[in-house]
């Protein structure tokens, strides 16, 4: 016992300035103390994705290597790229392009962004957060995960999770559409996070709608992104209170 | 060896006295012979790399005064040998204990060896300008650590340089004792050879 | 009379009369120019990091055998290295890292050639310093910031440098690949500067061992120790700046983006290994020459008795730092290079073997006929050459290329790495350490606590280390987070967690060692001059011996190992002792 | 303890294991009468009262004796290994009826690429399967090993064989199994932190099953 106590003091030295216990690193920078989403007022974005046409088919995933995973599934799963269900279309980040004024700063979201790995795939595939707020990654499995993250204009990052039950946290410092995670013990999963300056963003869920709420009147640029079918913009004119619609639809030939 | 006790003061003596035989010359002399040692090492290292990696892939390389300019480091490299004249012309007067001669060469060494550097710093803005960066492939990769570290070392020469002629200006060295200029000489000739290397290799090949 | 002194750099000093004023704390005992303190210095700092090493290799030792539980006190840790008290994959693969970085760069190393090629040197071959001794004072405050980066790499975001103390690129160079990027870029900058420091040492040792030796103290006098660290030096002076180089285009590579070691536009990963090994195989030289140099003394002195061919010893040094530089491929036989080298490499390696297998045989030659004193430093010399006979015998093994091609990167080379370094330099540094200690400090240690430690350390150490080769054997991969991933490995757990016990007892012996180590300096006994009734010069002089060390250069008659000489009454006879004319034919060898 | 080797399933392991053991019963005699010698004279010629050591400097037939002893062994030693090597891992050693097949390491899974149905590669009928390589008994198979991101190492311990995976290298290894059955790839070059799970399943076949295995898969190939 004495040896295990001399040898914890001396751990502690080392890792003295590495943070309190269970705080860890995480970098995230702390702005507007805890702001409410700005849907204090303003008006709002509501819409629906749809999906015209056959929707290709998405790849099988041969899980046999992880029993863990693979028990999850009742039949061989599929790599869930493009989502329609009753031609609504999931995994759609829509987002306000531009309009917004200059320089103007926006608080960001208290609550985290959270992406969830479980059976071997990420849930949600597609997700946006804002520049500071806080992504919460947890895996759900009892297996190793790794998540990598490869931006371009954000310092990356590469970190595993080898418990189910894990959280850790992350969050971004800049603009970036769009940051991919990925997993390299599981080569099949991948997502992607759009990372915005702004809170005015929403995901289309299965059933392919969305809210983007608490914008200052004004007309606006929306876009919509898939990771396969790519971008529709369209422009809004959102009113003082109030909700306009923008509805956007892909089809199978889009790229 | 012919004292039987010899004292502590005689082991800083040039060369050291009393002590059983050694290499024949005083420490410092000594010393930076075996320090040089550890130099070639270094560039061994560099030069060694990049004569595998050009092996390996010549088509890396673009043509001798493609990208690099020629005339202007051939000039520079005629300034570097100068400099290991007026080295060998400082150390030569103060043998005779001519100390202003030494003053006056140490100078000329001194801003030779800047004007070098300068030169290559020179070199470096145009050619960061015109896109060849460090990144730029295994030509920039090697190009710039090699000719990078030998600027280093030449600009380590110049502030040793500088020091001993302040020391010169101090009256220091004399004909009997000038090992601080004969020492910093033998190092400014490394540098000077180790260029003569690495023009060849990099800029003419 | 002009007793002016240039350094390299030209600068001036009077040393002449330092020795005879008062001086303040910080220039007496901090910023010393005295070799002697300047040892003391690095031997604080490397068992320092010898404790960090080991504390390192204890959480290693946690997560394979108890893997995925709690570490004890494990919760201190941040999250990013052990939520919970579990380690996490990226944290191990940075314990494994800077276990190693530690051990060989900032302990053994700095143990072997820091503390005592400085303590020793000048005190061996009769010199009252080094050539430099300003040179001397920076080799060591120079390390001092290597040693603070590399600790910090523990702090900083994304972890320390966790691609294995050899830091293979493209893993070292790429940060998406390894999640880390400052960790790897402060351990490039912190062996840089470890270099740099290494390098000012080693000139300083070679100069002096050539210029200051005492009248009389010709080469074929020196003693081994010495010979071993003058043959380190020039290895350390040789190779050090090839890694210099190596590290500094990794160092690129990772920050302004040149391609030395990435495919992406030519670079070559395999050229990475070569520069590296062919520093690193030296380097393993370094690691163990001065340990021989120790042992070859100690074992002389413990069994009173002339080293067993002096001449061949020091020919078996020289052969071994020659050869050193032409095996180096021998750590990449699985690399891909071509199989034709490999096998030159695999004769070449297999030669070496020779030299060191002469040095074992004489060490039991001196050893035969003798009338051994069973001392502490006797006991860790006895223990050194016995364990290198282990390593030195697996070591063959992996020379075999169609064995190694099996036992490559298994624990089979840990054991066989551990057997040299650990068995091999750690017990003759701790024989040094036992040995030297009444001269550093004026006091002896606790002779039964230093036993103690000892016997603990021996048994332990050999129940750590000896079944790592059955786990090799059994195909158990070096570097492994867990081996429980892989069925035919899971068997091997309960052998696991056996080492894993041992090794917790082993660390907790050495704080036998470290109690004793600062009580002594306390309370000791007060050492005589010559407690271990040596010939060397250094016994000669008081303990611990003076700034300047001799009052007088003195004469030295004789090699160093003239015991037991039927010239004299007593079982020793101190290199500097003049003896009545001898008549013609006598005993008195060189 | 345990100096038996696990079980081979290879041609090499033969040769492998016997050359190890040979080795084993050198060091192990060196190692005995090293040990055994040194234990003997600290008792034998431990200080005692009255007794002074024999004031000796050495002998020269002797080392020349052990010093020749030993540079034989180790060179005999290295010379049955020089053959061992070469027709393991000589450039010339694949026999020339071996089934190619590629296989590409990443972080952190194994990509092997089988030749289908013709056993060609570069044909149309080529598929990839993750982490999971499928062989014959008692063919030879050369595998090209290629690797995109960090070192690996290829290793299959049952069959003794090894070789890294280097990032802009292609390397030539090749086996031949000699028992049916399933055994495990290791990655035993230290790739980043998946490292110690980057595994893969061997599946070693009879020579009908895996051609029914590789016509399946081939046909799957050509029809997407």
């Amino acid at each position: 016992m004495k040896r295990i106590l001399i040898a914890s003091a001396v751990l502690s030295l080392v890792a003295c300035g590495g943070g309190d216990e269970g705080g860890g690193a995480v970098d995230t920078t702390a702005q507007g103390g805890g702001a409410a989403p700005a849907a204090a007022g303003g008006g709002s974005v509501t819409g629906s994705v749809t999906f015209t046409g056959t929707p290709p088919a998405n790849p099988t995933i041969d899980m046999s290597e992880e029993a863990v995973c693979q028990g999850k599934y009742a039949s061989t799963p599929a790599d869930p790229e493009v989502m329609v269900t009753s031609g609504k279309l999931a995994n759609v980040v829509v987002h306000v392009k531009s309009g917004l004024p200059a320089g103007q700063t926006f608080p960001v979201p208290s609550a985290p962004a959270v992406i969830d790995q479980e059976g071997c795939l990420y849930h949600p595939r597609a997700l946006a957060v804002m520049v500071g707020q806080t992504l919460q990654i947890k895996n759900s499995d009892a297996v190793l995960h790794n998540i990598k993250a490869v931006p371009t204009k954000n310092r990356g990052f590469n970190i595993s999770q080898p418990r189910a039950g894990m959280t850790t946290e992350r969050s971004f410092t800049t603009e970036e559409i769009t940051v991919p995670l990925e997993c390299n013990v599981h080569g099949w999963m991948h997502a992607n996070i759009a990372v915005l300056s702004h809170p005015f963003f929403a995901t289309t869920g299965a059933d392919g709608s969305f809210t983007i709420s608490g914008l200052p009147a004004g007309t606006y640029e929306i876009e919509a992104r898939h990771e396969k079918l790519g971008t529709k913009t369209m422009s809004v004119t959102v009113p003082a209170t109030g909700s306009v619609p923008a509805n956007f639809a892909f089809t199978a030939t889009t790229s | 060896m012919a004292h039987a006790t010899p004292t502590l003061e005689e082991n800083m003596m040039d060369p050291p006295r009393g002590y059983e035989e050694g290499a024949g010359v005083y420490n410092e002399k000594l010393g930076m012979w075996v320090f040089l040692g550890s130099e070639i090492m270094f560039f061994t290292a560099l030069i060694g790399s990049y004569i595998i990696l050009r092996v390996a892939h010549p088509e890396a390389w673009k043509p001798p005064g493609e990208v690099l300019n020629v005339p202007l480091t051939a000039i520079n490299t005629f300034l570097l040998i100068c400099s290991s004249v007026t080295m060998v012309k400082a150390f030569a007067a103060i043998q005779d204990g001519n100390l202003a001669g030494l003053k006056r060469w140490l100078i000329a060494t001194v801003i030779i060896g800047a004007g070098f550097v300068g030169v290559q710093v020179f070199e470096y803005i145009h050619l960061v300008n015109d896109g060849f960066v460090p990144s730029e492939g295994l030509y920039g990769s090697t190009f710039y650590t090699m000719t990078g570290f030998h600027g280093f070392h030449v600009t380590v020469g110049v502030i040793c340089l500088m020091y001993v002629t302040w020391r010169a200006f101090q009256g220091k060295y004399s004909a009997a004792d000038h090992r601080g200029v004969e020492v910093v000489g033998l190092y400014w000739h490394f540098v000077d050879l180790v260029w003569i290397i690495l023009f060849t290799i990099v800029y003419l090949i | 009379m002009p007793t002016i002194k240039s350094s390299v750099a030209g600068h001036a000093s009077a040393t002449g009369e330092a020795h005879t004023h008062e001086m303040s704390f910080l220039r007496k005992y901090i910023f010393s120019t005295d070799h002697k303190i300047i040892g003391i210095q690095f031997l604080i700092m490397s068992l320092v990091f010898l404790l960090a090493g080991g504390v390192l290799a204890m959480v290693i030792r946690w997560q394979l055998g108890f893997p995925g539980q709690a570490m004890p006190g494990g919760g201190v840790l941040p999250d990013t290295m052990a939520p919970d008290g579990i380690v996490l994959p990226e944290f191990y693969n940075a314990l494994v890292t800077m276990h190693g970085t530690f051990m060989v760069f900032f302990a053994i190393m700095p143990l072997l050639v820091g503390v005592f090629g400085n303590y020793l040197i000048p005190l061996k071959i009769g010199a009252p310093d080094m050539a430099f001794p300003r040179i001397n004072m920076a080799s060591f405050w120079i390390a001092v910031p290597a040693g603070i980066m590399m600790i910090a790499g523990f702090v900083v975001e994304g972890g320390h440098a966790a691609a294995g103390w050899t830091s293979y690129a493209p893993l070292s160079e790429r940060a998406d690949l390894s999640g880390v990027s400052m960790g790897q870029i402060l351990w490039c900058i912190s062996l840089i500067i470890l270099g740099l420091s290494s390098i000012l040492g080693s000139f300083n040792y070679i100069t002096t061992v050539i210029n200051l030796r005492a009248p009389g103290m010709h080469w074929f006098r020196l003693p081994l120790s010495i010979w071993a660290l003058f043959v380190t030096a020039i290895l350390v002076l040789l190779a050090m700046p090839i890694l210099s180089g190596a590290i500094i285009m990794l160092l690129f590579d990772q920050t302004i983006g040149t391609h030395f070691f990435g495919p992406a536009q030519g670079g070559q990963p395999l050229l990475w290994q070569h520069l590296f090994w062919f520093f690193g195989h030296p380097e393993v030289y370094i690691l163990i020459l001065p340990a021989m140099g120790f042992a070859s003394d100690i074992i002389a002195n413990g069994s009173r008795k002339p080293v067993f061919g002096y001449a061949s010893m020091v020919f078996a040094i020289l052969a071994i730092a020659v050869l050193g530089w032409g095996v180096w491929g021998h750590h990449m036989f699985m690399s891909g290079m071509n199989p034709t080298l490999g096998t030159s490499f695999m004769i070449s390696t297999m030669l070496i073997a020779v030299p060191s297998a002469i040095k074992v045989f004489n060490w039991l030659g001196t050893i035969w006929l003798g009338s051994v004193r069973f001392h502490t430093p006797m006991l860790h010399a006895v223990a050194f050459v016995s364990m290198f006979i282990i390593g030195g015998l697996s070591g063959i093994f992996m020379a075999s290329t169609p064995v190694d091609i099996y036992i490559h990167d298994t624990y089979f080379i840990v054991a066989h790495l551990h057997y040299v370094l650990f068995g091999g330099s750690l017990f003759a540094i701790f024989a040094a350490i036992t040995y030297w200690y009444p001269k550093m400090f004026g006091r002896m240690m606790n002779p039964f606590w230093a036993k103690a430690h000892f016997v603990l350390t021996f048994v332990a150490y050999n129940f750590v280390f000896f079944p790592m080769h059955q786990l090799g054997l059994q195909g158990h991969m070096r570097r492994i987070f867990d081996p429980n991933e892989y069925e035919f490995l899971q068997h091997l757990q309960g052998l696991n967690t056996f080492i894993s016990i041992s090794a917790f007892v082993l660390f907790a012996a050495q704080f036998i060692f470290a109690i004793n180590f600062i009580a002594s300096w306390f309370v000791g006994e007060k050492a005589p001059d010559n407690p271990w009734d040596d010939n060397g010069l250094e016994w000669t002089v008081p303990s611990p011996p003076p700034h300047g060390n001799f009052a007088t250069i003195p004469r030295v008659y004789r090699g160093p190992y003239e015991y037991s000489s039927p010239l004299v009454q007593e079982d020793f006879l101190p290199q500097n002792r003049e003896l009545p004319p001898q008549p013609a034919g006598s005993a008195a060898h060189t | 303890m345990n100096w038996l080797l696990p079980p081979g399933a290879s041609t090499f392991a033969t040769e492998i294991d016997w050359l190890y053991y040979v080795i084993l019963w050198v060091t192990g005699i060196a190692f005995v009468v090293t040990e055994v010698a040194l234990v003997w004279f600290l008792i034998r010629y431990r200080a005692r009262p009255g007794v002074r050591a024999t004031h000796y400097h050495g002998n020269v037939k002797a080392e020349v004796i052990w010093t020749s002893v030993t540079a034989a062994a180790v060179l005999v030693l290295g010379l049955m290994s020089a053959g061992g090597w070469d027709r393991i891992k000589g450039r010339n050693s694949v026999p020339g009826d071996a089934i190619p097949i590629i296989v590409h390491a990443k972080q952190f899974e194994w990509q092997i690429t089988y030749p289908g149905p013709d056993l060609q590669l570069g044909t149309a009928d080529d598929f990839t399967v993750r982490n999971q390589l499928h062989v014959p008994v008692d063919r030879a198979v050369n595998a090209t090993l290629t690797a995109e991101d960090a070192i690996h190492s290829f290793f299959v311990p049952a069959w003794r064989i090894k070789q890294d995976a280097v990032p802009g290298m292609r390397i030539q290894v090749w086996f031949q199994p000699t028992q049916t059955g399933q055994f495990e790839i290791a990655c035993a070059e230290l790739c980043g932190l998946g490292h110690y799970r980057m595994k893969g399943a061997v599946t070693v076949h009879s020579q009908e099953e895996f051609d029914r295995w590789n016509v399946n898969r081939g046909q799957l190939a050509l029809g997407q």
